[in-house]
C-alpha cells in the first residue's frame, strides 16, 4: 500500500471535521491537491495545509492507500466518515465519530478513541489499541439501528451503551465494558474480556452478549437457560462455564446473555431456574 | 470516612430562593445545606448544624448537614446549586446529561471546616485565567 | 397573568400593580409570589464589562459591540440558556447562532435532553393536562417532585384537580422515588426504589404486565409483590398517566429509564389508556425545544459551524462541547449555567470568552467578561410560552422595566445587527 | 414593479385559456391587462409552461403533531439539509421539512399558496407561529371540530344556533379559514380506548353518533357561509372495507346540498377506498367512490397519493396511528388535546413489494382518473402521510401518463395489479387539466377568488415551467415532465420574483388567511357567556388566555364569509 502520512500542526482551539480524511477522498489526488483541499476548523474554511504537514503520496485507488495520521487529534471528529476501502492509521489520541458509517477498509487507533466509534457502520474493521468512549458501534439518533456489519476490536476499556441497537457484525473488548453494553441489540455479537457494568443486554432482541469478567446483575427482563462449558464468537472457542441467559422477553427478544460462572458467584441462586 | 450515595435535586426553598436571586441568603444557605438520615448522623457522630465533607471522584466540598427522615439511610441529598456541581462530573456517557445522581460519595465529619463563602468560592474554583 | 416560573405555566395568578410596583400577588404557589414581588430585587440595570479582574459599567452600545466582537471572531461559539425567556428570543438566537455559525443549545440539556433522546427512538404517548383533569384515575410521578418543583400541578391539573369525568377522590397516587419526598408524603402508594435501579424496576412491571415470571425476590430494593400489585393497579385503570422527572434523567442510564418508562407505558395501552409527560421545569424550556425543532428540525444540541443545522447530543451538547474544550466563546441567555453544571464544565466555560444577559447578576454573569442587564419577560415584557404539554400562551407586561433595559428578543437583535456590519466589514 | 412575461404558453382553466401564446402583465403584485413595456421588466419566457401558482388545500406543514414529526425523526433530517445563503435560512428535509426549508421547495415547485388542514384549536397560536416561520407561500389552517365537546353537545341538543355562534366565536378568536373533521367522534372515543367501528355508532357519554356530527357540522357551515365545504377525514380511515363508510358519509349530507354547491370536502380518500375485509383481501374500491362523486355534484374530494419511501404519517386520527403501531412497532407518538380532539405520528416506508402499499398506490391514482371532472377532484399526497410533497412532479407524471405508470405497476406484486383497477385505465392528464387540479379548482373550492387563475386582478402568483406544452408529449415524454415541474424555471409570488432556475432569490412573508365569521349578535351575546363559564370547567387555560390576537400573524388576511350569518 501506498502510504500518505498527515501530521497534524499544534494543538487546535475548536474542532476540526475529518470527514475528508478517507482513502475515498484522497486517492487519485497529488499531495499538492490534497493539501488544498479544504474543511472546517469550528466555522472556518480552513485548507488541509494549514491543519497538517503531509509526507509520501497518495495511491490512485483508495483500496491502496494507507492514510497514517499523527498527533494530538483529540479535536478531530468525523475521521474515516463512509470510507469504503483502504487503510487509515491514526497514532495518538483521537475525537468523536471516528469510522462515521464506514462500509469498507480498516481503521487502526493507536491510542484512545473518543465517543461514538464505528456509529452506523456496515463493513470493514475497526481497531483500537486503547480505550473508546461511549456507545460504540451505535446508530444515529432515531435510525433505531445500530452497527451492521464488520468489526470492532478495542484492546482497552468501553464506555456506556456499547453497541446500542447493533444489528449484525462483532465488537471485541479487551478490557471492561460501562453500564448498558447491547443494550437494544437486535443481532450480531458482542465479546467483552473483562467486567460489565450494570444492565448487560437490556431490551435487546436478538444477537449474543459473551462476558467473562463481572457482571452486577442481569435485568429481571431475563430468564436463565441452561449452564455451558463453552461458547463460540466468530469461529473461535471461548472456555466457560457460562450461565446463559435469554431475553429481554418484554421485547419478546431471543438474545443470549454467555456469563461467566466463575466470576459471578452472587448469580447462583439462578440456577435453581434452570429445568 | 462512611460511602454514601450522592443525590442532588430541586426542594421548593431552592426554588423560592432562586427567584430571590442566587446569591440570596436563602438561596445559598438552602443550596449549601445537604441532607442525611438522622441515624447516619450518630453512624458519623455528627449533630445538625456541623460541617461535613464529601468526596467524589470528581471533587470534594464542605457542606453544613441538617437531619432529613425523607432521604433513606446511605444517602445524602444536596440541592442543586453551585456546591452540589464541584462533586458531579462531565462524564454523559453519550447522552449530553452528567450523572447528578446516584453518585458514590465519600463523607467526614469536618468539625472546624466551615462552608466556603459563594463569591470566594467561584473564583477560586474558576478563577478566570484569562 | 401567566407565571413564568415552571412548566406549569400557571395563567390564573392575579397580580396587583401600583404605580409601576407589583404590590400584590394572588397565586396559591411560593414560587410563584417569590417571583413576583422578589424579581426587582438584587437588579442589575448597568450592563458590566470586566476589566482588570473588576466589573466596569459601560453603556449599551459598548456591550453590545464587545459581545458582537466576541461572537465574530470566535471559531465555534457556543449559544446557552433560552429556557426562561420568549419564543420570540428563542427565534432571534437561533438566528444569531446560524449567523455566527455556533453551536446553539438550551437548558433541556441538562433537563429532560435524555426524555428527547428517548422519544426519538419510541415517540411518546401522551396528552394535553386537561385530558388527566377529566379523565385520569391513576396518577404515577415518577422520580419527580411537583410539592417541591411544580406545587401547583396537583391541585390545576392532576390528583387534587377536579375533573369532567374524575373526581379528586377517584384519582390514585403513586409516587416512585428514591428518597420519601414531600409528595410521596402525600401519595396513596409509594414505593421506594433503590439508586440507579428504575430502569430494573420498570422492565419487572413489563415482565408482570406480560403475565411473566421474575426470577427474584425482590427488584430494586421492592418486594416482587408490591410489584405486581402495581402492575395490576396500572393494567385495571381506566385513564392512567405517568409523570417524571430528573429522577430518571439524570441517574444511571439516563435515555434509557427514559426508553423504560416509554416503553412501559406503550405496553399498558395494550390494557387501557396510558399517557406519559415529562415534568419540564423551566416555564419555557418546551417552547425553545419546539421553536429549535420548527427552525432546525432538531430539538436542542444544534450545531450551525457549518452553516446548516446538524444534531449530535453528546457532542454537540453544551456540557460535552465545555467539557472536550471544543468552544472558545460562551453567550449565555436566561440561564445560569454556573449554578447547574459540572465542575469541569464550568471551568472551562470561564477559561473563554463569557458574556452573558440576564436580569440578574446571576452566578454566571458573576464570572462573565460582559453582562447585559435585560428585562423580565412575562412582567416587563410579553411573549409566547409553551406549557410542559406543549399547550402555547401568550404572556403579558404588567410594568416597565427599569429606565434603558431592554428585553432579550431587542438585546439579540441589536447583537445580530452589529455582527453582520462586523462580518460585511471583512 | 412591473413585469412582462413574454412569449409563454399560458394555461388558465379559470379563464378557459388553454396552453395559448400569451403575454403575462404585472403591476403592483397584481395581474393587469397591461403594461408599459418601456418601464416593465421584461422576461422572455418563449415557449414556456406558464400556469397560475399551485394551491394545495391539504398539506400538513405546520403545528403540534408536525413538530412532533419533526423532533422525533432526526434520521429524517441529517442527510438532507439546506446550507443558509444569501437569502435563504439553512434547514432540513424531508419527510418533515423544517419550515423555512418548506417554504423554499413549495416555491420552487412552484405552489404559492398552502393550507394546513389541521389544527387543534388550544395549540392553534403553535400552528399560526409555525406558519408565520413558513416563507413565500400563502397559508391558513383548518381548526378541528369533530370531537370537540361542545359541539357534540349542541348538536346532541338540536342547538344548531348556538353551535354555529360557538364556531364563528373560535374561527375568529383564533384565525382559523374552515371546518376540520377528523374521525367525527372516534377521537373522543379513542380517549378513552376505543375507536369508532361504525358511522352510527354512539360516542360514549355523548350520546351523539358520527353521523349526528356530521350532518350538523354542514349545517353550520352554510348557516356561517364558511369560505370553504366541511372538510373531513372520514372515520375508519385505513380500515378494509371502509369504502362503505365513505360512502355513507358522502351520502349523509345529501339531502343538505344546495343546488351545485359542493357541501362537503372528503381529503385525501385513498385512505378510504378500501374493499375487503383484512390486509391480506383489500382492494380498491375507488370505482364506487368515484361513480358515487361523478353522480353527485355536492362532494369534492382530494386524493392522498402514495409515494414508495420513506415518510412520516401524522394525523388528528389517533386510534388509526395506534393502529399503525401496532402493525410496525416502530415508533408512536399519540397527543390527546383537553375538549377538542388528539393526533398521532407514526413513521412509515411505503414499499412497492409490500401488497398492501401497492394497493394504496393504484388507489389514488384511480380517483384521480375515475373521477370525470378534475374540478372535483385535487392532487395530493396528503404530505406528509402518502409521502413528501416534493414528490408532486412524480403524480404528475403518473397522472399524464399511462406509459410512466405501467413502468411502476408491471413491477408490483400481481396480486395488487389484480385486486385493482389501474391497469385497465388509459385516460391521461393534460396540462389543461393539471392545473384545473392542482391550481384553479383548489383556490375555487377554498374561494380564493384572486388565486387559481391569471385573469386581470388575480394576484401576480405565477409559475413557469421549462418545457414546451406544444412540442412535449407528457404520454412519452414523462421525464421531462417530472424534471420541469420538479424546478419552476420562474415562481413569481405576489409580482416578485421569488425563484429564479429553480433557486430562491427572494423570500418574502405570506399572508395568513382566516375566516372573520359572526353568527347574529343576539345569539353570540347570549352563547359566548355560557361557553365562557363552561370554558373554565373544561378546559386547564383561562377563556382570556385562548384568544390570538391578530398581531400575532405575521401577515393577516382576513376573509369575510359570503352570505350574511344566519
Amino acid at each position: 500500500m501506498v502510504e500518505l502520512k498527515l501530521k497534524i500542526k499544534a494543538q487546535h482551539l475548536t474542532p476540526i471535521e475529518g470527514e475528508v480524511l478517507t482513502p475515498d477522498n484522497l486517492a487519485g489526488k497529488s499531495v499538492n491537491e490534497i493539501l488544498n483541499l479544504e474543511t472546517w476548523r469550528g466555522n472556518r474554511r480552513v485548507k488541509l495545509s494549514e491543519l497538517f504537514t503531509v509526507e509520501g503520496e497518495s495511491a490512485s485507488k483508495p483500496s491502496d492507500l494507507h492514510l497514517i495520521l499523527e498527533g494530538d487529534l483529540r479535536k478531530v471528529r468525523h475521521i474515516g466518515s463512509r470510507m469504503s476501502a483502504g487503510k487509515i492509521t491514526i497514532n495518538g489520541p483521537v475525537g468523536t465519530f471516528v469510522g462515521f458509517e464506514v462500509t469498507g477498509g480498516t481503521i487502526v487507533v493507536n491510542g484512545d478513541a473518543d465517543a461514538f466509534l464505528g456509529m452506523g457502520m456496515s463493513g470493514g474493521v475497526i481497531e483500537v489499541n486503547g480505550n473508546a468512549g461511549d456507545a460504540v458501534g451505535s446508530g444515529y439518533w432515531g435510525t433505531r439501528c445500530g452497527m451492521r456489519g464488520g468489526l470492532i476490536v478495542v484492546k482497552g476499556n468501553v464506555g456506556a451503551e456499547l453497541g446500542c441497537w447493533m444489528k449484525d457484525g462483532t465488537i471485541r473488548v479487551g478490557g471492561n465494558s460501562d453500564i448498558f453494553a447491547g443494550v437494544r441489540m437486535q443481532g450480531g455479537t458482542i465479546f467483552i474480556a473483562g467486567n460489565v457494568g450494570a444492565k448487560p443486554g437490556a431490551a435487546m432482541v436478538n444477537g449474543k452478549i459473551v462476558v467473562l469478567g463481572n457482571v452486577p446483575n442481569i435485568p429481571p427482563s431475563f430468564h436463565i437457560d441452561e449452564i455451558r462449558p463453552s461458547t463460540k464468537v466468530d469461529g473461535d472457542k471461548i472456555q466457560g462455564p457460562f450461565y446463559v441467559f435469554y431475553g429481554d422477553i418484554t421485547e419478546g427478544g431471543n438474545g443470549k446473555l454467555f456469563i461467566s460462572v466463575e466470576k459471578n458467584p452472587h448469580l447462583k441462586y439462578r440456577e435453581a431456574y434452570i429445568f | 470516612m462512611v460511602k454514601f450515595t450522592l443525590l442532588t435535586g430541586r426542594s421548593l426553598v431552592q426554588g423560592v430562593g432562586k427567584e430571590a436571586g442566587k446569591f440570596s441568603e436563602k438561596y445559598i444557605q438552602e443550596v449549601s445545606t445537604c441532607q442525611i438520615d438522622p441515624e447516619d448522623l450518630r453512624v458519623l457522630n455528627v449533630k445538625p448544624g456541623d460541617c461535613i465533607k464529601l468526596t467524589t471522584e470528581y471533587g470534594s466540598v464542605v457542606l453544613e448537614v441538617a437531619a432529613s427522615s425523607l432521604v433513606h439511610r446511605g444517602s445524602v441529598f444536596v440541592p442543586y446549586g453551585p456546591y452540589a456541581n464541584l462533586l458531579v462530573g462531565t462524564k454523559t456517557g453519550g447522552t449530553g446529561m452528567p450523572s447528578f445522581k446516584g453518585i458514590s460519595v465519600e463523607v467526614e465529619p469536618a468539625l472546624g471546616e466551615s462552608v466556603p463563602e459563594i463569591k470566594e468560592l467561584l473564583t477560586k474554583t474558576y478563577g478566570r485565567v484569562k | 397573568m401567566i407565571c413564568p416560573s415552571c412548566g406549569n405555566l400557571c395563567d390564573d395568578n392575579e397580580v396587583y400593580v401600583e404605580g409601576n410596583k407589583i404590590v400584590k400577588v394572588r397565586t396559591e404557589c411560593a414560587i410563584s409570589s417569590s417571583k413576583f414581588l422578589n424579581y426587582n430585587k438584587e437588579r442589575n440595570t448597568k450592563p458590566l464589562v470586566r476589566m482588570g479582574g473588576q466589573f466596569k459599567p459601560t453603556t449599551l452600545d459598548d456591550a453590545i459591540e464587545q459581545v458582537a466582537r466576541m461572537l465574530v471572531e470566535a471559531e465555534y461559539p457556543l449559544l446557552y440558556g433560552w429556557s426562561e425567556t420568549s419564543c420570540e428570543a428563542v427565534k432571534k438566537g437561533i438566528e444569531l447562532a446560524e449567523e455566527v455559525g455556533g453551536v446553539i443549545d438550551n437548558t433541556a440539556t441538562v433537563c429532560h435532553g435524555p426524555s428527547i433522546l428517548g422519544v426519538q427512538d419510541f415517540g411518546e404517548p401522551t396528552c394535553s393536562l386537561g385530558e388527566v383533569r377529566a379523565r385520569a384515575d391513576l396518577i404515577i410521578y415518577w422520580g419527580c417532585n411537583p410539592s417541591s418543583a411544580h406545587t401547583r400541578h396537583m391541585k390545576r391539573y392532576a390528583s387534587l384537580s377536579k375533573g369532567r369525568f374524575r373526581l379528586p377522590e377517584q384519582k390514585k397516587v403513586v409516587v416512585v422515588d428514591v428518597r420519601k419526598t414531600p409528595t410521596a408524603r402525600n401519595a396513596n402508594i409509594f414505593v421506594q426504589v433503590k439508586p440507579n435501579q428504575d430502569y430494573e424496576l420498570m422492565a419487572a412491571l413489563k415482565m408482570l404486565l406480560g403475565n411473566e415470571e421474575i426470577e427474584e425476590q425482590e427488584v430494586a430494593g421492592v418486594p416482587v409483590e408490591q410489584i405486581e400489585e402495581l402492575a395490576e393497579l396500572m393494567r385495571s385503570c381506566e385513564f392512567g398517566v405517568l409523570f417524571f422527572g430528573l429522577g430518571l434523567t439524570m441517574s444511571e442510564g439516563k435515555e434509557r429509564n427514559i426508553d423504560g418508562a416509554l416503553t412501559l407505558v406503550r405496553e399498558l395501552n395494550k390494557w387501557t389508556k396510558f399517557a406519559i409527560m415529562p415534568m419540564r421545569g423551566h416555564y419555557n424550556v418546551t417552547g425553545a425545544n419546539k421553536v429549535l425543532t420548527w427552525q432546525t428540525g432538531y430539538p436542542y444540541a444544534v450545531d450551525f459551524s457549518r452553516g446548516y443545522p446538524r444534531y449530535e447530543p453528546g457532542d454537540t451538547s453544551a456540557v460535552d462541547v465545555l467539557s472536550r474544550g471544543y468552544n472558545d466563546a460562551t453567550l449565555v441567555v436566561a440561564s445560569d449555567p454556573v449554578a447547574t453544571f459540572p465542575k469541569d464544565a464550568v471551568k472551562h466555560l470561564c477559561s473563554k470568552h463569557l458574556a452573558v444577559i440576564d436580569p440578574h447578576i446571576s452566578l454566571t454573569a458573576f464570572m462573565a467578561d460582559v453582562v447585559i442587564p435585560s428585562s423580565f419577560i412575562g412582567i416587563e415584557e410579553g411573549g409566547t410560552a409553551y406549557r410542559m404539554d406543549g399547550v402555547p400562551l401568550i404572556m403579558k407586561k404588567v410594568v416597565e422595566p427599569p429606565e434603558g433595559i431592554l428585553p432579550d428578543v431587542q438585546i439579540l437583535d441589536l447583537i445580530l445587527k452589529r455582527v453582520r456590519e462586523l462580518k460585511k466589514g471583512r | 414593479m412591473e413585469y412582462l412575461l413574454k412569449n409563454g404558453y399560458v394555461v388558465d382553466p379559470t379563464n378557459k385559456i388553454d396552453c395559448e401564446r400569451k403575454d403575462i402583465a404585472v403591476k403592483d403584485g397584481k395581474v393587469v391587462e397591461s403594461v408599459d413595456e418601456s418601464r416593465a421588466k421584461v422576461i422572455d419566457v418563449k415557449d414556456m409552461l406558464v400556469m397560475p401558482g399551485g394551491v394545495d388545500l391539504h398539506s400538513h406543514i405546520a403545528g403540534s403533531k408536525v413538530n412532533i414529526g419533526r423532533l422525533f425523526r432526526p434520521e429524517d433530517h441529517y442527510k438532507d439539509y439546506e446550507v443558509k445563503s444569501g437569502v435563504r435560512r439553512s434547514g432540513v428535509g424531508h419527510s418533515v421539512p423544517s419550515v423555512f426549508t418548506t417554504g423554499y421547495r413549495y416555491a420552487i415547485l412552484g405552489y404559492t399558496t398552502v393550507f394546513e388542514p389541521a389544527t387543534p384549536p388550544l395549540k392553534t397560536l403553535h400552528t399560526h407561529e409555525e406558519l408565520n416561520d413558513i416563507p413565500i407561500v400563502d397559508k391558513a389552517c383548518f381548526p378541528l371540530f369533530g370531537n370537540n365537546w361542545f359541539v357534540m353537545e349542541y348538536i346532541r341538543d338540536g342547538k344548531l344556533e348556538e353551535c354555529a355562534a360557538y364556531i364563528a366565536w373560535l374561527m375568529r378568536s383564533i384565525k382559523g379559514y374552515a371546518i376540520k373533521v377528523v374521525d367525527p367522534g372516534g377521537v373522543e372515543t379513542w380517549k378513552w380506548g376505543g375507536t369508532v367501528q361504525d358511522f352510527d355508532q354512539e360516542v360514549p357519554r355523548f350520546g351523539i353518533t358520527p353521523r349526528e356530527i356530521v350532518r350538523g357540522l354542514v349545517k353550520v357551515n352554510k348557516m356561517l357561509g364558511l369560505p370553504h365545504p366541511v372538510h373531513i377525514h372520514a372515520n375508519q380511515l385505513g380500515v378494509p372495507g371502509n369504502y362503505k363508510t365513505t360512502l355513507r358519509t358522502m351520502d349523509a349530507v345529501k339531502d343538505l346540498a344546495s343546488g351545485d354547491k359542493p357541501a362537503l370536502h372528503i381529503t385525501h380518500v385513498q385512505f378510504n377506498a378500501y374493499g375487503g375485509v383484512d390486509y391480506l383481501s383489500i382492494s380498491s374500491r375507488a370505482d364506487d367512490v368515484a361513480d358515487y362523486v361523478n353522480k353527485n355534484p355536492h362532494v369534492t374530494i382530494d386524493i392522498g397519493q402514495v409515494i414508495f419511501g420513506d415518510t412520516t404519517t401524522m394525523t388528528a386520527d389517533g386510534p388509526f396511528e395506534y393502529k399503525l403501531f401496532t402493525l410496525f412497532r416502530g415508533k408512536w407518538a399519540n397527543t390527546d388535546v383537553e375538549v377538542e380532539t388528539g393526533a398521532g405520528v407514526v413513521p412509515i416506508t411505503y414499499s412497492r413489494s409490500n401488497y398492501v402499499h401497492a394497493v394504496m398506490w393504484c388507489i389514488g391514482l384511480e380517483l384521480a382518473l375515475l373521477v370525470n371532472d378534475p374540478w372535483r377532484v385535487f392532487i395530493t399526497t396528503d404530505h406528509p402521510n402518502g409521502g413528501p410533497f416534493i414528490e408532486y412532479p412524480r403524480v404528475f407524471s403518473w397522472l399524464m401518463s399511462e406509459k410512466a405508470r405501467e413502468r411502476v405497476l408491471k413491477r408490483l406484486p400481481r396480486l395488487a395489479r389484480v385486486r385493482t383497477h389501474l391497469r385497465d385505465i388509459d385516460r391521461e392528464y393534460t396540462f389543461y387539466e393539471l392545473a384545473i387540479s392542482t391550481r384553479a379548482a383548489t383556490a375555487k373550492i377554498l374561494r380564493l377568488t384572486n388565486k387559481g387563475h391569471l385573469g386581470e386582478g388575480a394576484d401576480a402568483d405565477i409559475a413557469v415551467y421549462n418545457i414546451n406544452p406544444k412540442e412535449v408529449n407528457p404520454s412519452l415524454d414523462y421525464k421531462l415532465v417530472r424534471q420541469a415541474f420538479s424546478r419552476a424555471y420562474l415562481t413569481m409570488k405576489d409580482g416578485e420574483i421569488v425563484v429564479k432556475d429553480g433557486e430562491i432569490v427572494s423570500a418574502p412573508v405570506g399572508r395568513t388567511y382566516w375566516a372573520n365569521t359572526r353568527a347574529p349578535k343576539d345569539v353570540e351575546d347570549v352563547v359566548i357567556p355560557k361557553v365562557k363559564k363552561l370554558f373554565e370547567e373544561y378546559y386547564t387555560v383561562r377563556f382570556e388566555n385562548y384568544y390570538i390576537p391578530e398581531s400575532y400573524l405575521a401577515c393577516s388576511a382576513p376573509i369575510q364569509p359570503l352570505e350574511p350569518a344566519g
